[in-house]
Order: C-alpha cells, then structure tokens, then sequence
C-alpha cells in the first residue's frame, strides 16, 4: 500500500582557494606557513622529477613513464594531511605524493629505470610499491586498515587510484568491505578525466565518481583536486573520520594535463583546447598566487625553490645511474624466503649463462 | 592424542595457531558464526571473536586482497575460500600481488598468509565443486603449494603452512574431510613443507600421488599386490616438490606412475613426468605413465566416477608400467 | 570558494498487495483475471516442486538443493513481466521463474539429480543454465543486452542474484557497463535477507541495496518482494525502461523460509522467531487471500489448484528418473565442436574401462 | 600483397573480419578512438562505427563476461585485453563459464568468441606486462589457445580464431609487433587451428616453440648449424597441439628440445615433454629438454635478458640434447 521513499544521498563539492588564489576563510584548514611552503616544495619537486623523467625517456634512459603534472595538489594535499605513521597504497601516478612525504627520489628513478633495487622499501616509508594493474592495489588497503584496527595501531590509510579504476571490481569490492567492518581507510580517487583515451564520462554513466560510496554505504566528497588547500582539507577531514572507523571515499577533480605514458599521443583522443582550459587552472601557479599574495614568500625566493628542486632531482638521477649491474643472485634472491632446491639449480644454470 | 577426521584435525591446527599467536586471523564466508560450510572453523569465532574469526562479505577477490593487506602490517591471515571453484577469482590477487610482494618490495614486505579450500571431487558435488586447480598455483612463481592426504597429516601441514613465511595454498581434498579418522595429537606439531612422504616401500614402480588420490592409489596398490611391488610417495606439498624422494624412488624402480584429480593437459602430473624423464632418463625401464581426469569439463555427480581417476583406472596403469619390457 | 552540493539521489519502495491482501490501486499493474491465476500457477507450482526437491533430497534421490520458499512472488512476478523472446539468466534458486515461463520440470530434476542432460537448453526458452558460481553471471546479461541492441532485437534480459552476490565486482563492473552503454538489461536482486549465513546487514553497510545503482548511475527502486503484484509491477516498469535503452536495478525484499540449501542449518545462525515473522508474509497466501477475497476463484478451485501442480510435478520426478545412463561418450561430447585427437584418445581409454 | 609487420597483419585480419561478417564486434580499453595501445585496432572505429568497435569502461573481467553474452546472442566478439598482466582478472570468467558453456548447455549455447592480448617480455615493458601466461589456459578444458610466430601466420590464424566455433585465447607475442615485416594477402586467408607447422627440416634434433620463441630459436639453430641439424616446428596452437607432427619429428630425430617464454614449473614444456616421452619412450635417445624462464618473478627490464630463453641459452640446449650419447 505504499510508494514511498527510503533513502536520499546527496554528494558535495569542495574548493578553498579559487583559481585567482583567493580563499575561502570558511572551509580552509589551519594554514600555518610551514604548511604552505611544505606543499609547494613538494608540487614543485614533483613537478621537476616529471620534467627530468620525461627528458630522460626520451633520450632512452628510462622505461615508459606516466607523468603526473596537473595532480601535484592533490597528491600533495593528500599525503601531507597523513601522519609518518601512516600508510600509503599507492598507484602509479602519485611520485609527488612520495616524495611530499620525504621519500628517495633516486629510489623512484631505480625503478622507472627498471631496476628492482629501486624497489627495496625503506623501512621507515609506510607505503606499497607501486601497482601497475589497476585498482588491484585498493583491496590491500581495506587489509592494512584491517590489521591497524586489530593490532590497535591507530594507523590511516590511504589509497590512490584513478577514474578509470573505479570501474572495476577490486574498487567497489574494498569499499564494501570497509563498509562492513567500519576501517580506517581513505579511498583517494584521482579523477584526472581520462584513462587512458577514454574520457571520465563514458567511463560510468554515474555524474559524480564521489557518488560510488553510496553503494557502500560510507562516506564521500569530491573536491577541486587543482586546489591544494581543498585537497588536504578533505583529506584531514577523512583521517579524523578514519581514526573513529569510519572510512571515506574522496573524488579529486583535475586533470592529466600530459599524455597517459610516454607511449601515449593524447592528441589522438582530446582537444587542445581543453588542455588549454586546464592549464589555467594549474594548481602550482595557483598556490604561488595565494603565497605572493599572502607575502608568505616572494619571487625571488620561488626561483630558489625551483632551483633546488631541480638540483635535488639531477643528483638523485645521477645516483641512480650509478647503481652499478645487479648480480644475477639478486633475481631470484625473494622469490621464496628460502630458496628452493629447484631455483638454486636454476640460479647455477642461468650463472653458467655468457652475458 | 585423540581420534580425529580431517575436519577435527584442521579445526584442532586452527584452534592451536589462534591460540599461540594473537597475530592469526581466520576469513572468510561463513567461518564465524555458521563455523565454515564444513564445519573446518566450527565454534572458533566464539573462542577468539568476531575480530579474529572473521565473517566476510561475499567476494572472494577482496578476501585474499584484503588478506595480503593484512598480511603486510602484522597479522598471520588464513583465508577460506568456499569451494575449489571459487577461486578462479582470486587468481589475480594471487598472481599480481600476493607471489609477488616478496620480490617486489625486495624483502621488506612478505606475505605470511593461508589461502585454504576443500578441492576434488566424488562427493556428488554440484557444478563448480569438485575442481582441482593445483597446477594454476604451482605454475606461479612465489606460492607454495600443499595438498594433504589424511587427518593427521592435515593438521600437521597447515600449522607449518600458517608459521611458514611465505604465501601458501591449501588443498584439503574434500572427500576425505569424514572419510578416514586417525589418532591426532591434540598439541601443535608441524610436518616440514617441501619433503614428501614415502607411504609404503616397493621395488617394481614408484607411485607419485597426493591429496585424496592418495587413499585411491593405495586402494589400487592392494588391488595388484600380487602383481607389482609398489613404491607410494605421498607429495604433500606440490610446489616446491620434493624432487628428491622421486628420483631417488625411480632410481630403484626404474619405473613411475603419477596420479591425480586435475585435467591432464599442463597438470602437475606434465611437471613431474618431464622432470623425471630429463633427471632419470637412463634409469627408467617403461614410460612415465599419468592416471588423470579427462580434459573436458568435470561431468556433473552421476558421471562423475567415469571422469576422476578410479582404483580400477590406477590398478591398470600400474600393472601396464610395471610389466612394460 | 565553495562548499557545496553536487548532486542528490533517492531511493523508493514499492508496495501494491499488503499482507491482509488488500491493494492499492494507484500503483497496481493492469490486473487481469488471467495474470492473477498465471502468477498464482506458477507460484504453487514452484512451491510443489520444491517440496518434492527436499523429499528427494532427504531420500538420496537428488544433489544439495537450495529451496526457493517464501521467494516466489519476486521469481514470478518478474518472469512474468517478460516477454517470450526476453532473457532470463539466473542464479540458482529461481526455479520458480523457470516454471512460470513453462519450462519442463524434468529437466529440472535431471539438473538436480546430477545428470547433465537436463542442462540441454530447449530451443524455444531463451535461458542460460544456472550459474552457481554467485555473481558470475552478471556481464553475461549485459553482453546479451548488448548483442540484442546492437542486432536491433528488441530484447530485453533480465539477470536474477542475490544478496550476497551484490558484494561481488562481477555485479557492480556488469550495472557500470549497462549504465555506458545504455543496454536493455534488468537486475533483479533477490534479497532474501541471507547469503548462506551472512545477514543482509553486514553483507553492506548499504541501507538498502537499490542504492548500489546509483554507483553506475541507472535507476532503482526496492520493492516488496513478497507481493507478487509490487514484483509484476516494478519490473513491467523496467521492461518499458529497458526497450528505450534504460538499466534498472531492482531490490526484490523477500526471505528465505528455508535453509540456505540442504547441507545447511540455518538454525546455527537466525532465530525461529525471525523466521516466524516471515512466515506471515508468506507470498502465496497473501495472493490467495485478494484472489478469494475478489472472489476470482474458489478454495475448492484452489485445492484443485495444488493438486493439479503436485501431480504434475510428480510426473517430472518419474520422467526425470527415467532417463537411463548416460553414455560415456556423451560427456566428452561437447567440451569443443569437433572432438580433439587427445580428446578421441581419452575417450577410447574411458570406454575401456570396465564399470 | 602487401608488406605488413604483426600489427598491419592482425589489423587487416580484423578489418577483413569485420567487413565480411556483420556479428563481428571488437571491444576492450582503448580499441576504438585510440586505436588500441599498440595500434591494432587503428582505423577501425571510424570504418565501423562505436557499436561495433567497442571503447569498454576499464574493467577486464566484464569484458570478457559481456563477450560472452554477446557471443550466445548471435556476436561474433573479439576482446582485447592491454596486456598480458591483466589476463588473471578474466580468469574467473573463462574458466566458470566461457570454457562451459557448450558443455554446460549440450551445444544449444556456444561461446565463440576471440580474447585477444599482447604477451611476452624482452621490449623492456613496465612490471606486469611481460607474462606468457599460455599454460593456465591450456591446463583448462574448452579453451583453443594460439601463439602466432610471424606476421602472416598472425593474420591466418586470427582470421580462423575468430571464425571459429569454439572460445580462443590469442596470444600476440609483443616483441614481434614490428620486429619482423613480410609478405601479407590483403584478403582474408585462414591457418587452421590445430596444425603445427614444420619450418625447417633436420635430422639430428627436434626443436619445438611458438610465438616470439620461435625467432630466437631459429637464431640459435643458425648458431649451432654446424654441430646439428635442427628440425624446427613451430606450434602455432597451443591447445590442442599438435602432437602428430612432434611425434613424427622425434621419431626421425629421437631427441627434443622445447622452448617458451614462461617459467618451466608447470608450463607447456611440460605437458609436451610428458607426452612425448611417453608416446616416443623406445625412440629417444636423449633427455628431453626444456628452455625456459626460470620459476621466479619476472625481473624488471635491466635483468630480463638473464630470465628470459636467450639464443645462446637455447643453442646450448640444443647442443646438449644433439649430441648426448
Ligand atoms: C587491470 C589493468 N588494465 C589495464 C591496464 C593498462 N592501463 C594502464 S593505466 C590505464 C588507465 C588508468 O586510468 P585511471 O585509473 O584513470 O588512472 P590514470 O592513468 O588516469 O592515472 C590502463 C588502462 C592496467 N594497468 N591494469
Ligand atoms: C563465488 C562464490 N562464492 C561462494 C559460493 C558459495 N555460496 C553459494 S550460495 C552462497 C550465498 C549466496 O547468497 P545470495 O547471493 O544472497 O543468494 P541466496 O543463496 O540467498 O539465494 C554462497 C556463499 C558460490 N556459489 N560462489
Ligand atoms: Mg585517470
Ligand atoms: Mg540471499
């Protein structure tokens, strides 16, 4: 005997600081100055690793690579709202989230030069290795926070993943699962409007990625991802809500303003005239606008900012090309915590091997 | 000491792992309150709780990925997936990630964890519940792979499977979960992974089985006593082998038959025999035969006994490699 | 700049026939005479043939069975909303919806009873054979879906899951597809309150399952799922949407009176009170009461009724029953087109055996 | 005639199919405006439009669960998945229902559909993109799986794949892409499924591979031309192999040296092996012998070539079993 209605959901928006580097005093985080600078060293430090890296895949020096340029805000704001304790399940896109939380870039250039050493994590990074399949990685997550709940280890986590991740069922699977068992789990999802060449659009039919959270009953937001102060707003907010068991799902809206990989011609899929759009919205002039501003530095001190960027960037690639061949022990050295009879005759006949 | 079926036997390993170490977490359908479709998990949630025995949405994937997670930050996971033909859907968690983490994080992080499941068929099982995909695992490098054969030697396998450092599947061969009692001891023990077993010594042919094919060889072995002095290695763990105890085995009999449930094509029984001949070759009197399943799709309960391997199918196998000129 | 709300969503419930058998008129499908007793047939005929299931069951005269009791108005009046040349791809439990579209019981029981030649489909029903492994079965009803749109088919599928299978990604990859490309598909989610013994509450920290939809972007409602009517209803409803190329979820909010199959003891884990509750709601006497109450039909007609459907389920279990052996050759006979040569070899040792 | 690399030849044998039949789809991330990651699909979209050359959300197991629907409702579908990596996600799909569905519906329903995919390392890709994972698909009955070695055999072998009735697993060996150019029909010509090719006739050793292995091997019998004279054959399919023309070679060599991609734990080598030395058993002369990846986690690029079969690995092989007494 009744039509009636159950449930209503509805999904917000928020921006702090406009693309005229203006803020919004209501919404804004307590910004002290160390906090600003932090973030801009790190957009910056991304921003240059992405430069050197691309140069250097073009000279052959280094496999296909993925640049993040036009996320740096949000992996910047989101990893800097993290405490050291921590955890970060990363994507593939996110080395300015890495490197925000202090990590060796001369690790990251070992791997994308493909070799595994880079890969050896240093014990005091809470965070995976990267995960090439996409959204694989989230389930992981929903683990981590699991044993953080049990082992009472007040630890949060967050995962990266892109729009097009939110396709697949690992995605939606680990939201339901933190869901169910209410886990400290952030679940940061990088809309930068494409996969690949597909756009955001024809990617789901949902308006907003934020909205998937519904399916699972926890929490979401989606923020302008371009700015820096909103990012690591609703990040803060989602890591208070963590450390009470309740996760979030935070849709950070930018752009992937180069091609996907260095194998990729994003001309073939998308206007230059939408690029054109985005870039005015790029968040490190958009964050320097609001410091100069602000006088929290000046321009002059921005170029040194760069500077030492860049140098850091170049010693950390000139360490990693010193890293010397990697004995052919070291291959099969983690297979197994022991190696097996088999791969100790195998190890014997790939050493006979002439190289 | 008391007298167990493998149900009790793992149920008993379970219990003594939960208890020795509060890092040991049990997942997966069912496990908690229902106490597994089994009854492998029976009244453990009560002992340890809903945080340690842990009822889990459906979806298998998230169970082993979480799993792994776990796994990463200090807990000792043992998953349960329902049925041998659930697990196609954590092939890609188990592949892509889990064999992985070791190699890819060089060391610092391993993946400790349990991925158990009752496997095989002859129980008059519905579709999808009677697989035997032993030879998915073994191919991918990183897992180990165990399967054992009775009660006694569950219980002993699976607590060495929990402390053991690296990831591990674990085959229980669902037609002997009530099917043999033996005495089993109610205290922790640990039977090595890696090491076969010899069952019963025998000089003509070496039989090389494992899981619940393991009772059907010996069934067929007392079939052709009369006949063939049989050798019967018990595998227990699949990946890595005991490669040792074979060619040793073959080097006196000169002769091998490999027995098991999965489809021929790219079986394990293909590992062995390959193995075997490049490793024995000048030793070996007759070709290494393979007792399998057919290659086709497992035939639902009224066929299923023309499909698996029989006592009889074993019986024949034997005496045609044992009496080979 | 802003805080503020992007998007809203609701989700409605539908009930049209309440427990007293009493309707409401503004929301009840064109009800005629004819359907009443259509759906009342095929809703005691699937309750016959489960009560025979169990009986075989416990006699060893049939494999585990998972009763469909207390879930026939959902099976039903869906089934029945559909055309003869729409789809129907279900789980394992829909037996009712088999019977409702006049497929054989025989086949059926021979399926139950573990024999492989009830799974030859006849030709003129448009069904796929059960699918156990849960949640699987979802992209199939899309990719359907997709084939009639594409060879302009007017088709319309419609995929039957249950509770437990909405956890699975399988179910949310196969709704984002159908939300894409628009595709004439139906999801009807059997929520019977149960997966084996997993309360519906802590499958999903959703409210309701009808919200997953939102995550793909289609429509959804939940129904009453006891209420055959509701059932019809709502799904005639999403046949009229899927014809124009729009998906909908459908929450069909029933219970399962029974274990979860023959092997289970759904005692271990819910309270016979609970189950008491349900038992009030009980689909087929709540139609039985509007249809006497209309005064379509007679209790004597009704007993006639009954009787007519434990007769005929009766004459499946001895047609069933009498099928015979089957012949070796027959189970090598379709893993490809043509026999393989390893194939012919292996069947040339299977003859051979002695049995 | 034309001269076409593997990525002109697989694309014209699309182009021709999608022409030619109507039911014909292709689908997968990145076929359509992209043209496909690696330029397979190129031009496609625009000839035939989005409803059949399909542009799919990112989710690999719904690709191929939706192909199978679209192939029992009267499609023809051809998927792509990206890369080698992601096939484990669709696993689940191939093994529970598109290897069965013939089986499980007595032929009334059929699954004729092409999952097509780039595979195999050496081109220095990132983790998780240099996978020969042929041997899961082997090891499970229903599935039709093809690795072709060159061009104009791509093109052949596609065009029958795709006009089979029976599911097919397309393995394209990415490093052979646009590493070799020759001679290919414009028009459509078919290889048949099932039948091993012979590329060069010897006496002295077999030497069985397929896909981007069969180069190298060709390279390394070059190397040892010398010492051995090497019959080459080239398996083309996978499952169901050809074991006719391996057994005919081996009876008129006696020796065998198999070659692939994959680790060797489980691998094709050894279903090949173990057959052979069974049906060959009294015309062997030497151990046969596998050249393979070792039985670890694909290494990053600088290492790859230390994991992977390299000539001078497999001339050594070869050279071995040749001359083995
Ligand atoms: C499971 C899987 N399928 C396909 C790919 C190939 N691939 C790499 S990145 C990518 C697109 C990912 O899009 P999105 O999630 O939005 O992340 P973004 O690249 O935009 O950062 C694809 C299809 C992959 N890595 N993993
Ligand atoms: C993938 C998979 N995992 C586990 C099972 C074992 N199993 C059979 S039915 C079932 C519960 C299904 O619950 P639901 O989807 O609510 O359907 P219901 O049984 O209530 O009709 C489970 C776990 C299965 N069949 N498939
Ligand atoms: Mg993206
Ligand atoms: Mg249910």
């Amino acid at each position: 005997m009744v039509f009636r209605s159950l449930a209503r959901f509805s999904v917000n928006y928020l921006q702090v600081l406009d693309e005229h580097g203006q803020i919004d005093a209501r919404h804004a985080p307590k910004l002290t100055p160390a906090l600003v600078k932090h973030a801009f060293d790190a957009m910056v430090l991304g921003r240059a690793f992405d430069e050197t890296a691309l140069a250097l895949q073009r000279e052959g020096r280094l496999l296909t690579y993925g640049p993040g340029k036009g996320e740096e805000a949000a992996h910047a704001g989101s990893a800097l709202a993290l405490r050291k304790g921590d955890w970060i399940v990363p994507s593939f896109r996110e080395n300015t989230a890495y490197l925000a939380r202090g990590y060796p870039p001369e690790l990251l250039f070992e791997y994308w030069m493909g070799d595994e050493r880079g890969q050896k994590m240093p014990k005091e990074h809470k965070m995976l290795p990267v995960a090439v399949p996409v959204s694989t990685q989230i389930p992981h997550a929903v683990g981590i926070a699991y044993a953080a709940k049990l082992l009472k280890k007040n630890e949060v986590v967050l995962t990266y993943f892109g729009d097009g991740a939110t396709s697949k069922g690992d995605f939606y699977e680990a939201l339901n699962f933190a869901g169910v068992f209410r886990l400290p789990v952030i679940f940061a999802c990088i809309n930068n409007q494409y996969a690949i060449s597909l756009p955001r659009e024809r990617q789901s039919a949902a308006r907003t990625l934020a909205q998937k959270a519904i399916a699972a009953g926890i929490d979401s937001i989606q923020v302008d991802g371009n700015d820096v102060f909103a990012c690591y707003r609703a990040t803060q907010q989602a890591v208070e809500r963590a450390r009470k068991g309740e996760p979030t799902l935070i849709e950070f809206y930018t752009y992937r303003m180069g091609d996907h990989t260095t194998s990729d011609e994003a001309s073939r899929y998308r206007s230059a005239k939408e690029v054109a759009r985005w870039a005015k919205r790029d968040p490190i002039s958009r964050l320097s606008k609001y410091a100069l501003g602000k006088k929290l530095w000046n321009k002059q001190h921005e170029q040194k900012i760069w500077k030492l960027a860049r140098k850091r960037i170049s010693d950390a690639v000139a360490k990693a090309e010193a890293i010397g061949t990697q004995p052919i022990e070291d291959i099969f050295a983690y297979t197994y915590s022991q190696p097996t009879p088999r791969l100790r005759e195998q190890l014997e006949e790939a050493r006979k091997e002439a190289v | 000491m008391a007298v167990m079926n493998m149900v009790d036997a793992l149920n008993s390993a379970l219990d003594n792992e939960l208890e020795r170490d509060p890092r040991v977490v049990v997942l997966g359908e069912d496990v908690g309150r229902d106490g597994g479709v089994f009854r492998v998990t029976q009244s453990l949630l009560k002992k340890y709780g809903e945080l340690r025995v842990v009822d889990t949405p459906l979806a298998e994937s998230a169970i082993v990925g979480a799993s792994l997670g776990m796994s990463l930050n200090g807990l000792k996971p043992v998953a349960e997936v329902q049925f041998d033909g659930f697990t196609y859907a954590t092939f890609d968690q188990l592949f892509s990630h889990v064999a992985r983490m070791r190699t890819r994080t060089r060391g610092r992080f391993t993946a400790p964890l349990v991925v158990r499941f009752p496997y095989g068929g002859l129980v008059r099982a519905l579709e999808h519940h009677s697989e035997s995909p032993e030879a998915f695992f073994c191919h991918f490098p990183g897992l180990k792979v165990v399967a054992p054969s009775s009660p006694y030697e569950a219980k002993g396998l699976l607590i060495a499977a929990i402390r053991d450092p690296d990831p591990v599947i674990f085959m229980e061969p669902k037609r002997l979960y009530r099917a043999i009692k033996e005495d089993v001891p109610e205290t922790p023990y640990i039977i090595p992974l890696g090491e076969a077993r010899v069952v019963q010594e025998g000089s003509d042919v070496t039989i090389v089985s494992y899981g619940s094919m393991l009772q059907s060889c010996l069934e067929a072995v007392k079939l052709v006593a009369g006949a063939a002095s049989c050798e019967v290695i018990d595998l227990r763990t699949l990946t890595p082998w005991d490669e040792r105890t074979v060619i040793d085995s073959v080097g006196k009999t000169g002769r091998l038959v490999i027995v098991h449930e999965a489809p021929r094509n790219c079986g394990l029984g293909g590992e062995i025999a390959a193995t075997i001949q490049q490793k024995c070759f000048y030793k070996l009197s007759a070709p290494i035969a393979r007792v399998t399943s057919w290659d086709i799709i497992t035939p639902l309960p009224k066929m299923e006994t023309r499909h698996f391997p029989s006592v009889s199918r074993i019986a024949k196998a034997i005496i045609e490699t044992a009496t080979l000129q």
